[in-house]
């Protein structure tokens, strides 16, 4: 549309859009108080900024880079980019704030089951009982730290994206859905924004992928689209399981139903408590199984797995980040936050199923990881492994086995950027994903080599780096609730070992001296990581050397969680463990 | 004394921050002159922070040893802090509060590993000050060198400090990652980063199931505490069959780190490293942590719940250490690398050790408290006393190989031409390019003497006093009703001990007797600074187990009660002596089987063994040479005796058997093969299955539902006629289901 | 007067024939006159209903009908026409540009 | 469907042309009606004169002659259209507002009278549904017809010619007004008139581009097969007015001062409904299957959707669809849902047709390159979920549940809803192809390729229509589908919750078999996500074709359409609360009585 422009008219065209959305936000900012507040009551200042500014301003910023002609979208990356780094660090800042108790002095350890911080309620579709509805729990709040804390980190790392004024504003999109998802308390919220987060990644997949990337973002999309569609028939089914009588007349003015998490927890709960089945055995199973699947296919979990290797191949480090990173974890939140809270007997019904799937996972996962040829594929079937851990936690139906899987979820979510910034780079540089195409490269690139090596360390499982803690935890309550099945996860430590140090041997090791480049690339090509690669790299080795060291940090509050949740299960619990054991 | 103890902390602290910054200079100041020259490129910011960890532990010590001898409690438990906390739903549906903490314990076991460790470490990082800045292949990169060096000495203190078993697994671990890290510093040989790799994998296979252990004890005792697990009551209150497969699973965790037989493989190919790797590998810290564990073992053995339960693992833990011990000291037979055969050497004395411990764990098991603390002191004193003679050794041996190294350089620029591959046709470390360097390197050749004498067990220095005990407990162990089958390690160990005695003396004369075999060695110059200060140090050490023995050091490690004094040395040194070669025991009585074995051992060891090294390998020094008064003797001796028994060695050398020896016996290959012929393939199947099969049936669904989408659409004809035609029979059908409802 | 049953019989016979017409005639034409025979059937069928219940909304309802059936007719011959200039032909098998 | 119209009714009756209020009650189509003669009668406006005889006197009679600039400017009629329907647009809004529920009668003799309209919200939110629609179109094609391929022999110019402009125009408002006769109609027949009269002005539009193969033989098709549908719809009618005696809806009791007239309607007959009835259902089944391109009825419909120009292709899809789900309201819900125990007869043979229709437009539209044959299977599939949501009501087991008429109620909600929205973001996706067709066809995927290069907003906003279309939140199309699920899921449950709540226990299997049906639902629109997202990809990620490297033409009020497609698209996805209150309010009034 805008060929031959003038820059005056450019200029003029930016400011009149800048300054529109600027007096628009601010009057809107302004106008709040002073119209809303009675209405809605008291406005949360904490939560809707974290979900709002990202996505706002990453629509801004698309909307306002858009429309350049090219040479000047080339001259608006630098702002662009800095200024979506500088949302996400504002965010980060909050969410920090919040953690470390500077921001309304919350101590995130004394939270009850179905008890949240932060809790506010906006009737948004009021019709049918669904509203805005956000809190944040030890379960949660990790979650969303780690995004917030992930997002600016893959920013730096891939600072060098090309046609940046449309890479960062995406990723910035994508943290504000992943956040949206995370401090959802509804679930029809929660699942507008579940499916939210596919879009961001489609595109970072389709722009900035491989060769395959249309097959592989397609693929994505669809596979988890049409798993997390039969969970929402699950979620609608179980919106009409309630009754109505049982709620206040603005709950669904025209159903009489709800989808307040918080409401159905405490119909499960009650029922708990009077030892009966919440809405009986069939029901329970049936619906945990529609739920289960939506969560499984996004962890993603044997045999559901195979969108994931596509994705990851194809997609640029940012969106592998991304994906490793905090997607993964979505499926795993999501059956904590609602199969697991709702139906702890068909829990306690499939607990072996899972153990199967999560035994398959971890196992089969690994030793496919030992017969790629492609570090990416690798990888990326390393996170299918490591989900299987998860899986077992939650099997095990111990409070250590759920604290453990959520904080392997966390530790997965700093290691495995990591690992995927490393492939990244080595792609970047070589041009290249083949194990064994090249030698000795530690030598070329020092820095590379190293991160390399201390990511594959780290998701290896090696003391005082996050993944042990979880790794021990978890395993100890497998121990405790299956007895000897503990062998084949120990097992699989060693083919972990086995195929991370193959695959660094003949990368960065050998060459005897000079180093070995692919096909068609000469020694002075051969340079060491960019100094942004760079310092992504550092903040996540030591996010990880700090979570590994002093893992309470984050631990106590996952481990007061699973121990409220657990007793909240307890009712339902307490003989099949008994028996089960 | 508190202080002490607060301040311990920093013994495993201190190095583990010593690393980062020592990396992070070394980035920075890489190639600058200073750093290379006085900061030794972190060499003298590691040896300080070692001298430093060596006065604190040194200080430690001392107080708790004047501690013990006061009689307080056996150990001094210090806490650190709570690391993580947790909850547990046992099956009685009660939750437990749990929480694993960091805490410090010492007690006689921990004092003398500590001492050993932090003392090596030291000499070691002086010696290495020496060797690896002197050297242009490790031109500016030797900090990283010394950052992986103290991370691997935090290690290997923590694991002597910790209290609990949590955190002894992670030391271990770490102390697993160095040695990968440190045998595969010269990342750019195949052959290092496939030893490398092998040694992690190796080592690995036994932490698992040593973590295995870990979460049965875990389930057991609810926690992983000494203190909570060590208690006799707990003990009894858990499951009998449990304890014997969690005690099974940490022996394996043992075997793999102490390298016996079958997870020994990675020892030999550690060589790959530097030397002072080797010598802190295989001497002073990680070999020893596998024995750590199994002494770790006593109490269970101990605690009369498990009386008579447990003797066969006992036996197990015997049986694999006499194997390893005769397997090891057969294949050192043959090795013509210098390193090699000391770390076959190791391997066997790592195995002498854990018979005795297996003998020592079978005695408590059985209630004979008395033979139990006497082998188990044994055991932990031959632990010092090999820690002490092969540290030096493998220090001695690597002073000879870096001068061989710079005897050949210098020769080839003095020859002026001087190209790089020619390097790699000469081995510094074959012994076939050595000899006569008795004369020329005197410091070197006595140091490796004494080790070599330590090793065999000549009486009267270190190694003596600890072998008889443990070959003796051994055969009592035989001897004792039930004990039958402790029979077999029992001769393994005494034909080892004479196996011993070739094996090292062979290596010896290779290296220091006879003429020079090749240009190099007769150029060679001992000069390199640092190196000298830890030899002499630690022959003194060596010989100075008699001192050792005379304070009833055994003892005081067997049993916990016994104190360490100066006063009544004498007395104790002369029954000690009387022990030793009259099998004279406390009662005054000679034990005729004792005696027997005593002087069997001595012979074979001390007599047969040198004797036939002498024979084949022995030989005057050149024109000439003189060498040290202390040595001359025996370089004169062997001279002698080469020249006037002529054994033709041929037929054995040609045998089958020796080949299967220089190719140690096989093990390797059929490793490698089981890897690479079952275990990858079948990944390969698996990956293929991956993407044709589970794949294949989405990808399967795609083309399958285009296909449905052309065919259906081409039932759109594109005639109208056919429209209406598809609308009639439709609704037919749609009639006909009417008609089945109404 | 006749029974009005054998007035709707006719539709039916009407009916039929029309609607095999329309399956089987290629020429747009004869279809759209099968068409118009099926709204005869209509017609009759008011017809017969109205005389059968004394009710005159029948009747209303066949004069609308015959209304639409006129319309339908001019709007489809136009629409013939329109298709002969651009096709040169009336047969509804030749015309199958569009498809799948 | 009623049990007996309770006495006190506050409704409305009034003759038809008694009195003033008619008038007023029907001042939307009146406005219409209106519209259509100003659009005879302006563009005729001209300064021609005629002399008195034996005078010099002429006086100016302004038929014919030379025309005004303004009544000769080919934008006129669409100008003069828009207005009209924005007009009757307001009204039709004021009125659904202030909703009176009134019921304009015929009485012959004053024994026998039928109700011929009922003005209620249902019948005005499909009126606005049906005009906002046609404003759509009409704006536009403001400037010129998009002409998919002006042949060789044929200007641009000629296609924008006024006349053309007029006859078009003319049409479209036709086709409103029939399309509001079927909304208010309470007789079949009447709703019939409706129907042709709509149907005929779309057979002439589709055909309208007389210059084309495609245009002609898209039209051809869809009236041969149309109208045999629809003769067979009217003879099953007559098979009802035969056996019934009359065509009207409900039943009813009149208090007229020659006293008590009660007129019984046909919901009463079906409660013993013989097969006569049955096979009339049939037939109407057929006739309004075919409107609503309902498998196997729907074959013309991708032809005709491309041969016609692309906002005809949006008509048809969204008002003309919604037209016929009327009809399908009206026969299923009102008039053959029997009433005690038992589901309907239709139920299986309905739920077949809803599934078989769903999987075969998605399936089809899987392989399809032309985008515009692709927007009608995805059409096609639309009416498959529409017709599983009327399944679930017709699964209704009566007097089983605490509130049956609430589940009824929903589903017309969520269809009503459905409808509403579908105009937003599948008219809007034919008006980007109307764009593009500006731009020289849009008969291949290849069109789209490249667009966000040309022209970002347009493809923002296509993507947005695509997206709405696959159900992916939080765009109007997934509150669409959504609605319907809960109204299927909610029938499936039944009363499990207060049985649930009383501590009973609900086994999954007691669950209603029709919860199958949304999940059928659920699995097509995953399917159809594929090409969707297929769109997207050319869209974003393949390069422009080479003739095509210019950027699209400024056709402002198209792009204005495009545009608030895109923003309804969007708004009624996330505050679409008020519309679903509408409906509601509307599905009450559709099943009240009285």
């Amino acid at each position: 549309m805008s060929k031959n422009m003038s820059k005056k008219a450019i200029f003029e065209r930016e400011f009149s859009i800048v300054a529109t959305l600027v007096v628009g936000a601010g009057a809107l900012l302004l106008s709040f108080p002073l119209f809303f507040e009675e209405a809605v009551g008291e406005i949360d200042w904490i939560t809707i900024p974290m979900v709002a500014f990202p996505i706002l301003g990453s629509i801004i910023l698309l909307a306002l880079a858009s429309q350049q002609p090219r040479g000047m979208k080339e001259k608006m990356a630098f702002p662009v980019k800095a200024a979506s780094l500088g949302f996400s660090l504002f965010i980060l800042a909050i969410s920090s704030a919040l953690f470390f108790g500077w921001l309304g002095s919350i101590d995130w350890t004394t939270l009850k089951i179905n008890e949240y911080n932060m809790n506010h309620e906006y009737t948004w579709i009021n019709s049918l009982g669904i509203s805005w509805h956000v809190g944040l729990d030890g379960l949660s709040f990790p979650m969303l730290w780690l995004t917030t804390l992930i997002i600016p980190i893959t920013m730096i790392t891939t600072w060098e994206e090309n046609s940046g004024w449309y890479h960062h504003p995406l990723l910035l999109l994508m943290e504000g859905s992943l956040i949206g998802v995370f401090v959802a308390l509804d679930m029809f919220m929660f699942y507008v924004f579940w499916e939210l987060t596919l879009i961001p990644m489609f595109f970072l997949i389709l722009k900035w992928g491989g060769k395959d990337r249309r097959y592989a973002a397609q693929k994505f999309f669809l596979y988890t689209f049409t798993a997390s569609v039969i969970m929402l028939l699950g979620l609608i089914t179980l919106y009409f399981l309630q009754d109505p009588s049982q709620y206040l007349i603005d709950r669904g003015v025209l159903t009489g139903r709800t989808f307040s998490m918080i409401d159905m927890t405490n119909n499960a709960q009650m029922a708990a408590n009077n030892g009966s089945v919440w809405l009986g055995e069939s029901m329970q199973n049936a619906l945990f199984l529609m739920l289960m699947l939506g969560f499984l296919v996004k962890l993603p979990a044997v045999p559901f797995h195979t969108w994931l290797p596509d994705a990851h191949v194809q997609a640029p480090t940012s969106g592998s980040m991304v994906l490793a990173g905090v997607m993964l974890k979505m499926g795993a939140y999501g059956m904590f936050r609602l199969p697991l809270t709702l139906f702890p007997h068909a829990l306690a019904e499939y607990q072996y199923l899972l153990l199967a799937i999560g035994m398959i996972s971890l196992v089969y996962g690994s030793i496919v990881c030992l017969g790629q040829t492609n570090l990416k594929r690798m990888v990326a079937y390393s996170s299918v492994s490591h989900m299987g851990i998860v899986i077992l936690g939650i099997a095990s139906m111990q409070p250590l086995g759920f604290a453990g899987a959520i904080f392997m979820m966390f530790a997965h979510g700093i290691i495995s950027p990591m690992l995927f910034s490393v492939c990244g780079s080595f792609k970047h540089h070589y041009h290249t994903l083949e194990i064994g195409s090249t030698r000795g490269l530690a030598k070329a690139s020092p820095f590379l080599g190293v991160y390399m090596m201390f990511s594959w360390m780290a998701s290896l499982g090696l003391p005082l780096l996050a993944g042990f803690v979880a790794e021990i935890t978890v395993l100890v309550a497998v121990w405790m609730t299956f007895g000897w099945w503990v062998l084949l996860p120990a097992l699989v430590l060693v083919i972990t070992a086995g195929y991370y140090l193959w695959s660094m041997q003949r990368t960065i090791f050998e060459g005897s001296g000079e180093v070995v480049l692919p096909e068609g690339m000469a020694v002075e090509d051969a340079r060491d990581i960019s100094p942004w690669e760079n310092i992504g790299n550092l903040l996540m080795a030591l996010l990880i050397v700090l979570f590994g060291v002093l893992p309470w940090i984050i631990w106590d509050m996952m481990s007061a969680y699973a121990n409220a949740h657990f007793y909240f299960n307890m009712g339902g619990l307490l003989n099949l463990v008994a028996g089960g054991a | 004394m508190m202080e002490a103890n607060e301040l311990a902390i920093l013994i495993p602290v201190l190095p583990i921050l010593a690393m980062p910054v020592i990396l992070f200079l070394g980035q920075l100041f890489n190639g600058n002159a200073k750093w290379k020259g006085f900061w030794k490129e972190g060499g003298t910011i590691s040896t300080a922070v070692m001298a430093i960890v060596f006065l604190l532990s040194l200080w430690l010590i001392v107080g708790h040893v004047s501690a013990f001898s006061e009689g307080s409690d056996d150990a001094i438990v210090t806490d650190v802090g709570n690391w993580v906390s947790y909850q547990l739903f046992t099956e009685h549906g009660d939750m437990k509060a749990q929480d694993l903490g960091f805490g410090m314990q010492l007690d006689h076991v921990s004092v003398m590993l500590l001492f050993v460790a932090s003392f090596l470490c030291l000499l070691i990082s002086i010696f290495s000050m020496g060797y690896m800045n002197t050297d242009k292949i490790n031109e500016n990169r030797n900090h990283r060198f010394y950052a992986e060096f103290v991370l691997f000495c935090a290690g290997m203190f923590g694991m002597v400090l910790a209290d609990n078993f949590l955190w002894l697994f992670i030391f271990w671990e770490i102390m697993g990652l160095c040695s990968y890290l440190l045998i595969g510093f010269y990342y750019e040989r195949p052959s290092a980063s496939y030893a490398a790799k092998k040694a992690f994998l190796t080592t690995r296979v036994g932490d698992v199931f040593l973590f295995v252990g870990l979460l049965i004890m875990h389930a057991e005792f609810g926690s992983w505490d000494f203190s909570v697990v060590f208690n006799a009551a707990n003990i009894g209150a858990a499951d009998a069959g449990l304890i014997k497969a969690m005690l099974l699973l940490m022996f394996i965790g043992a075997v793999g780190k102490s390298a016996q037989f079958p997870l020994h493989v990675w020892l030999p190919d550690a060589m790959e490293g530097p030397t002072p790797v080797s010598a802190l590998i295989h001497a002073a810290t990680m070999v020893n942590a596998g024995l750590y564990l199994v002494a770790r073992m006593f109490p269970f053995f101990a605690a009369p719940a498990m009386a008579g339960e447990l003797s066969d693992v006992a036996l197990l833990i015997a049986m694999i250490g006499g194997i390893t011990a005769f397997m090891a000291a057969a294949i050192a037979f043959v090795q013509k690398d210098i390193k090699k055969v000391l770390a076959y050497s190791t391997m066997s004395q790592l195995a002498y050790i854990f018979t005795g411990l297996g003998a020592s764990l079978w005695f408590v098991n059985n209630g004979h408290d008395e033979l139990a603390f006497f082998a188990f002191g044994a055991s932990m004193f031959h632990l010092f006393n090999h820690a002490m003679a092969k540290g030096m050794l493998f220090m001695a041996s690597g002073s000879v190989i870096h001068e061989m190294h710079h005897a050949h350089h210098h020769l080839e620029h003095s020859e002026g031409e001087h190209d790089e591959d020619d390097e790699d046709h000469f081995d510094a470390q074959d012994m076939d390019n050595m000899g006569g360097l008795a004369s020329r390197m005197p410091i070197t050749a006595i140091a490796m003497a004494v080790g070599s004498a330590s090793i065999i067990g000549i009486p009267l220095i270190g190694g003596f006093w600890s072998k008889e005990g443990i070959v003796g407990s051994a055969w009592k162990a035989a001897m004792y009703d039930g004990g039958g089958l402790f029979i077999i390690p029992a001769i393994l160990v005494l034909l080892t001990a004479g196996m011993t005695g070739f094996y090292m003396s062979r290596m010896w004369f290779m290296t220091f007797a006879g003429k020079p075999k090749t240009e190099v060695a007769a150029h060679v110059e001992e000069t390199t600074p640092f190196i000298p200060i830890p030899l002499v140090t630690l022959t003194i050490m060596t010989l100075g187990g008699i001192i050792f023995a005379g304070l009833n050091f055994a003892g005081w490690l067997g049993e916990n009660s016994s104190n360490l004094s100066l006063s009544h040395a004498p007395s104790h040194l002369w029954h000690e002596i009387t022990h030793a070669f009259l099998a004279l025991g406390s009662d005054g009585k000679i034990d005729p089987l004792i005696l027997i074995i005593t002087w069997t051992t001595i012979l074979l060891s001390m007599v047969i063994g040198p004797f036939y090294a002498m024979s084949l390998y022995g030989g005057k020094l050149a024109k000439g040479q003189k060498a040290h008064w202390s040595i001359a003797w025996i370089v004169a001796l062997s001279g002698r005796i080469h020249s006037s028994y002529k054994f033709d060695n041929s037929v054995w050398a040609e045998s089958g058997l020796s080949t299967a020896l220089r190719n140690r016996l096989y093990f390797d290959q059929w490793y490698d093969a089981l890897m690479l012929k079952i275990v990858v393939p079948f990944s390969y199947a698996a990956a293929w299955f991956d993407r044709r099969i589970i794949d294949g049936v989405i990808k399967g669904i795609e083309t399958g539902s285009q296909e449905a989408s052309r065919n259906i659409r081409s039932l759109t004809t594109g005639s109208a006629r056919d429209y209406i035609m598809m609308a009639a029979l439709g609704t037919l059908a749609l009639f006909l289901l009417i008609w089945g409802v109404a | 007067m006749i029974d009005p049953s054998w007035v709707a019989g006719l539709g039916v016979f009407l009916f039929c024939i029309g609607l095999w017409g329309a399956f089987t005639r290629k020429n747009a034409i004869i279809v759209l006159m099968s068409i118009e025979l099926i709204l005869n059937a209509v017609n009759l069928n008011f017809i017969a209903g109205a005389a059968q219940y004394g009710d005159a909304t029948g009747w209303v309802y066949t004069a609308f009908a015959i209304a639409i059936a006129a319309a339908e007719v001019a709007i489809g011959l136009a629409i013939f026409l329109a298709m002969y200039s651009q096709h040169e032909t009336i047969s509804l098998d030749e015309v199958k540009l569009l498809k799948h | 469907m009623t049990s007996d119209v309770d006495e006190g009714s506050q409704a409305v009756w009034q003759q038809l042309f008694s009195d003033g209020q008619t008038l007023s009650a029907l001042m939307p189509e009146f406005v219409m009606l209106m519209g259509i003669i100003a659009l005879i009668v302006v563009p005729n406006l001209g300064k021609a004169r005629i002399r008195l005889p034996l005078t010099k006197i002429r006086i100016p009679w302004l038929f014919g002659g030379q025309r005004f600039k303004a009544t000769s400017d080919p934008r006129m009629p669409a100008i003069i259209s828009i207005a009209t329907l924005l007009i009757s647009t307001i009204l039709a809004l004021a009125s659904l507002m202030g909703n009176a529920t009134r019921w304009i009668l015929y009485s012959g003799e004053s024994t026998n009278m039928i109700v011929l309209l009922k003005v209620d919200g249902f019948a005005r939110i499909f009126e606005i549904l049906f005009f906002g629609a046609l404003m759509l179109a009409a704006v536009a094609t403001i400037s010129r017809m998009p002409a998919s391929k002006p042949s060789k022999n044929l200007s641009v110019k000629a296609l924008i010619d006024n006349r053309r402009q007029v006859d078009f125009h003319i049409l479209l408002l036709m086709s409103g007004l029939g399309m509001a006769i079927v909304a208010l109609s309470q007789d079949l027949f009447m709703l019939f008139l409706g129907l042709e009269l709509a149907s005929l002005a779309i057979y002439v539009l589709v055909a309208f581009h007389k210059e084309s193969k495609a245009g002609t033989e898209g039209g051809v098709k869809y009236f041969i097969v149309g109208a045999t549908a629809s003769a067979i719809g009217l003879y099953g009618m007559s098979l009802l007015y035969i056996w019934h005696g009359n065509l009207q809806v409900s039943s009813h009791i009149f208090y007229a001062d020659s006293g008590v007239i009660v007129i019984q309607g046909l919901d009463r007959a079906f409660a013993n409904a013989d097969a006569l009835a049955y096979i009339a259902l049939g037939m109407m089944l057929v006739g309004f299957g075919f409107k609503v391109s309902a498998v196997p009825f729907h074959f013309a419909a991708p032809d005709a959707y491309s041969g016609a120009s692309s906002p005809i292709a949006g008509v048809l899809a969204t008002a003309s669809k919604a037209m016929g789900f009327i009809g399908l309201m009206r026969i299923l819900l009102l008039i053959s849902l029997p009433e005690g125990d038992g589901s309907a007869a239709w139920l299986i043979c309905l739920a077949t047709l809803s599934v078989i229709t769903m999987t075969w437009g998605n399936i089809a539209a899987l392989g399809s390159d032309n985008p515009k044959r692709m927007l009608a299977y995805s059409s096609v599939a639309h009416a498959g979920y529409m017709m599983a949501a009327l399944t679930a009501v017709g699964a209704w087991r009566w007097g089983h549940i605490s509130a049956p008429e609430e589940a009824a109620t929903w589903v017309v909600t969520a269809i009503m809803f459905h409808l509403v929205v579908l105009v937003t973001f599948k008219l809007g996706a034919f008006l980007v192809l109307a764009l593009l067709e500006l731009d020289g066809g849009a008969s291949r995927s290849g069109a789209l390729s490249g667009l966000a290069r040309r022209d970002p907003v347009i493809a923002a906003s296509m993507f947005i229509f695509m997206l709405s279309l696959a159900g992916v939140p939080p765009l109007a199309g997934f509150m669409s589908k959504f609605m319907l699920i809960t109204g299927i899921v909610n029938v499936a449950a039944g009363d499990a919750g207060s049985l649930i709540a009383s501590g009973g226990i609900t086994a999954f299997g007691d669950l209603h078999w029709v919860w199958w049906l949304a999940f059928a639902v659920f699995i097509n629109s995953a399917i159809s996500l594929f090409y969707y997202l297929r769109i997207g990809v050319i869209m974003f990620f393949e390069e422009a074709e080479s003739d095509r490297r210019r950027p699209l033409p400024r056709a402002w009020f198209l792009r204005l359409a495009i545009w608030s497609c895109a923003l309804g698209a969007f708004t009624f996805g996330v505050a679409g609360d008020h519309l679903i209150v509408l409906c509601n309010n509307a599905a009450e009034s559709f099943f009240a009585l009285s």
